[in-house]
């Protein structure tokens, strides 16, 4: 039985979290640091607890401030969301331990997959393809960089180091050719250990022009284990996701099944439990192979949520709960995209934004979906990660999908910090995005000297003298008046009063 | 600071205490956010917002699911007795005026008719009574809260 | 051949349909009178003209000024959306005449299903049941009386009192003794001529207890007419729905096919052409009467559209085009519920409210999608229909779509204006709602001396804090400071230079 | 009125006059509305909206789809000159320093590495030159758009 659950996240998979309680009559707990506090998480949670500490390490990153509030609080289950700790077995140990639920699989399966070497090896063993390349355990420097040298000659180039406990693109390096490994691995190396406090890293040969394909994967106490599906990822920049689809463009049932299959393997393999994601690389010859496997709700899960009709994090609840999952055989219908919409600056190689949200005004109508953690007049901060919203849309078919994308892209409209949406919106217009032959290489092969956008002159043009028109008739969009109150003296007297008559 | 509210049941007086950035009732303490928002925790620190607008002296407030909406008393004002008048319901065209000055209605019978949005609207006598005035003929514009009729007591 | 669409129409559904026109590639026309100069369907047109008059005779209404901006804008066809001239037979044959597109059937099939009299004709000789009663069809006011006196002896209470023309519950009566009947029924003629100029009204039984439950149909040029399951609106307030849902809670597969087969054979009667819905009373012993026919799209075709993953509006451009239909066999799946949000007092009676949009803040996240024709700072004002949204929630199960309703209405913020915002959430916790066993008395019987929030006294004291801490800190929401520019005289001069270096 | 504005290819000009309500600047008429908006009208009589907000010395401006962000350039005021300085192009922390004052270094070179948002972000010489000033150390926190490093052309 699952009664009080604590949110040990923020921003936008908070709420879709706390909104998911909500609606399953579970109350909820709130943990936030002090940057947060006007932040939008908390007003969905019946309880909101801040937490003490200056730094991530000190505030959501705390195992045992966190657990303490649990405990003051009565939550008797913790939902980890994505980032943060979501990943990390000693917690999920240390969560479980203290009697109460952790939202996601055992600590065992979280390790196996966690380390990517331990990974590889048991999905080896579970007969899941796996990609040529070879694991650096060595932790000293000089070694681990000899190591890596020395496998680079088997591996062969291109090639791709990855932190072991990595993820989110930090950490990783493309190396194409022998002259670049060295300051490669040693910057790889930095990454990981500032970003996991590991400093492993593993090489593996870049299967260029490969599609990145994921399998949504649920698994309960009750002996089911399923595949809800894939999802692509292919277009990245700068090693993240920024444009998801379900189902693949040029996924045929065959194949899905056969990618499910091991998908489900994977997930028996460590027996899992909860809702995880299987990620492969498809080759252009229809082989795929195991990439690693993410223990928890993932970023891009509303488009496998809109295409299924299979509400993932409701599941999640339940099967932590002890129940059965609710969902029955799999229907997939439709097309669903999702866009992550970033405050950077697009045009400079992305480099992340901060500014206020001065007007942010989502599209609405039928088809759209917005998971967002911010409102107009919040502030983008350089504190956590840049990502503003993730539009999702849904449509019979997925030219009609794209179509609902670029509608609700046209119609989305934020000012006062720079966002990626208008990369979003001329990324939808792209042959191979519209024919979905996309692969991890996409964006860098279509702006391989970076993109900027094509405004026509007479937009611009009017765009000036809007500003200029603004200037002269004094359009400020003033903010909130908040003025601290009247002078004098702080009162110590209060009543509440009613007269009847 | 002392503030006064109207509600259906009679005025509602509220002084809330300031203490630092935060006010106090009680036992719950509110402090207003930069977008406008009041952060109120309770006795049990269990934390809520409060959404406020001001529209004119009145206040609307969202919180807890719940919308208020407290027209202000301002300092020093006496409370505007209606004086037995029937008033719209809405803003709206008259329709039909059915009675005259000086006649005595029953409990329930139609006074009025007004028609607002293409629906119709009737005017009833709450109690028996005798009409004293008619403000409006028919065809006549009325504005929301305008006194249509009086009626006094039989 | 379609390019370019005129959406005769306003407010929400001129937003729903502009929206369909920009994913489907067509070129778009808005017309507006002078008070909707500021509303939000005007930004999503590509043109909008203005409509000179000032009534909504003279403005919306106005059939040759909108034939005449149709030429003179190069519209092919027009999208007349709901109420307005979306069922005037008159309008759909002069926009044919002039060689323009109407997007609806044809205006036989209107005429035929638009009078009331002729309508019960027709099914009763496509074999479709229609309800006992009978047909005034005078128009002298004392001959009409008269006749309604003696037919209210063969029909028998409580009965109804309809227009023939009518609609949207304007010249509507429920009659349930003798003595009410001659008001009733020169309240129910006014009504009539004041809205459709037409007095004729028809009598019949009142079948208490009963749904309503309507089938939405499509029919294209292809020969292909089909049904896309039910939605059931029995929950009314004034004879308007509030409530509205899809599948009927208390659906069986069998009385789905006879009743989709039933209003398929309606639709065929009139040689029904796009979207259409033909309601129905569903009695409780299971039998079924046919009500009317609405042959255009109706408010509540969002919960068809995420329970079926049909997109109806596009569908209509698509056959409006001479294309067929797009949709597979009928795939229904989860449950939708749609709720009206109304400026209205629903503790006096729901008479309706006006106001500033101080604050409007709808909700996000999974599963629910936002109609509307307002956004934040726009006016509510007394000239059109109150209604401000279609909140529409999609869940896997009817539970969790009740759940998520609760969910997306308690995080709805509307300040400035009365909505039944609360009266809505309420209803979501009424035991007959929760079971599906509503029927379209429901709102009478559970409220029948009218409807008051429940409020807790601590609430409303946190509440009256609030306010009075907003007064003493001066927190005042300021609106946009437009002030209308510097002083001086008008300058003639305009240029725009760029300086390269 | 007569603004201006920077953009990266240099100042922009923009003067535009003023019709009653409506402001002109050739064929186009853009007349603000009460919610900040601004109705522009084209040549072609077609009707489309601007949607504004200033922040600071900027305007931000959405039209069309299109996102600007026009910085307002001060009567009077001269262009600043960033002297061949190397701008941290975000907020965040200096990494390393790889270079030293007086150092020559080739087009390409790494100077320094920042660290923002859990992400590195490298440096580059443009041309190829000499250091002439390092303004950080490593471990400082930098804002976005102050100069770095000097680099003069050899």
């Amino acid at each position: 039985m699952v009664s009080k659950v604590l949110v040990a996240n923020r921003g936008e998979i908070a709420c879709r979290i706390l909104r998911a309680c909500h609606e399953a009559g579970l109350a909820t707990v709130a943990i936030y640091a002090q940057n947060d506090a006007d932040s939008m998480f908390i007003e969905l949670a019946d309880e909101a607890v801040l937490l003490t500490g200056d730094t991530i390490g000190e505030t959501y990153l705390d195992q045992q401030q966190i657990l303490s509030i649990a405990n003051r609080t009565g939550a008797d289950a913790i939902h980890p969301g994505f980032g943060f700790l979501s990943e990390r077995a000693d917690f999920a140990r240390a969560v479980t331990q203290a009697k109460i639920q952790w939202v996601g699989p055992s600590p065992e399966a979280i390790e196996k997959m966690g380390d990517k070497m331990t990974a590889r090896i048991t999905m080896r063993a579970a007969g899941v393809p796996v990609i040529p390349g070879e694991e650096i355990e060595h932790e000293d420097e000089t070694d681990a960089l000899e190591a890596i040298e020395s496998a680079s000659h088997r591996v062969g180039y291109p090639m791709l180091l990855k932190a072991s406990s990595g993820g989110g693109g930090k950490g990783m390096r493309a190396v194409h050719s022998p002259d670049q490994l060295m300051e490669a691995a040693m910057g790889a190396r930095r990454e990981a250990i500032a970003a996991f406090g590991d400093g492993r890293v593993y090489v593996e040969r870049l299967l260029t022009g490969s599609k990145h394909v994921e399998i949504q994967v649920l698994a309960d106490r009750h002996g089911r284990t399923i595949h809800l599906g894939e999802r692509e990822c292919s277009v990245q920049r700068r090693h993240q996701k920024v444009f998801e689809e379900a189902p693949c463009a040029t996924m045929t049932p065959e194949l899905r099944e056969a990618m499910g299959q091991a998908a489900v393997a994977a997930a028996e393999a460590v027996d899992y439990e909860g809702a995880g994601t299987v990620e492969f690389l498809l080759a252009p010859s229809g082989e795929f192979f195991f990439l690693e496997m993410n223990t928890r709700i993932q970023v891009e899960h509303p488009v496998t949520e809109l295409v299924t009709g299979v509400d993932l994090v409701r599941e999640q609840l339940r099967i932590a709960a002890g129940e059965p999952m609710s969902c029955g055989p799999l229907m997939m219908r439709g097309h669903a995209i999702e866009v992550r919409l970033y405050a950077e600056d697009a045009a400079n190689n992305f480099l992340p934004a901060i500014g206020p949200l001065a007007i942010f005004r989502p599209p609405e109508g039928p088809g759209v979906r917005l998971d967002t953690g911010v409102r107009e007049g919040d502030e983008v901060t350089p504190n956590y990660d840049p990502m503003l919203a993730k539009l999702i849309v849904w449509a019979p078919s997925r030219d009609e999908a794209l179509q609902r994308m670029r509608r609700a892209l046209d119609e989305f409209i934020v000012l006062g910090t720079t966002t990626n949406i208008r990369f979003l919106r001329e990324l939808c217009d792209e042959a191979e995005v519209i024919s979905g032959q996309t692969d991890t290489t996409t964006i860098d092969r279509l702006w391989p000297h970076g993109w900027s956008p094509s405004v026509p002159r007479s937009i611009e043009d009017a765009a000036l003298m809007a500003a200029a028109v603004g200037e002269s008739a004094g359009l400020h969009r003033t903010q909130q008046q908040a003025s601290k109150g009247p002078e004098g003296p702080a009162s110590p007297f209060s009543t509440l009063n009613r007269r009847f008559p | 600071m002392h503030h006064q509210f109207k509600s259906p049941e009679g005025p509602i007086e509220v002084t809330v205490a300031r203490d630092g950035d935060a006010w106090r009732l009680g036992d719950i303490e509110a402090t207003p956010m930069t977008d406008g928002r009041l952060r109120m925790v309770g006795p049990d620190g269990s934390v809520n917002f409060a959404h406020m607008a001001k529209v004119g002296d009145v206040w609307w407030v969202h919180h807890q699911g719940h919308t208020f909406r407290f027209e202000r008393i301002e300092p020093g004002a006496t409370d505007a007795d209606d004086g037995g008048g029937l008033t719209a319901p809405m803003p709206g065209k008259v329709l039909q005026v059915l009675v005259e000055v000086g006649q005595s209605v029953a409990a329930g019978t139609t006074l009025m008719v007004l028609e607002a949005m293409k629906m119709e609207h009737r005017i009833v006598a709450a109690s028996d009574g005798i009409v004293t005035a008619v403000h409006f003929n028919a065809d006549d514009q009325v504005e929301q809260g305008v006194a249509l009729l009086s009626l006094e007591d039989s």
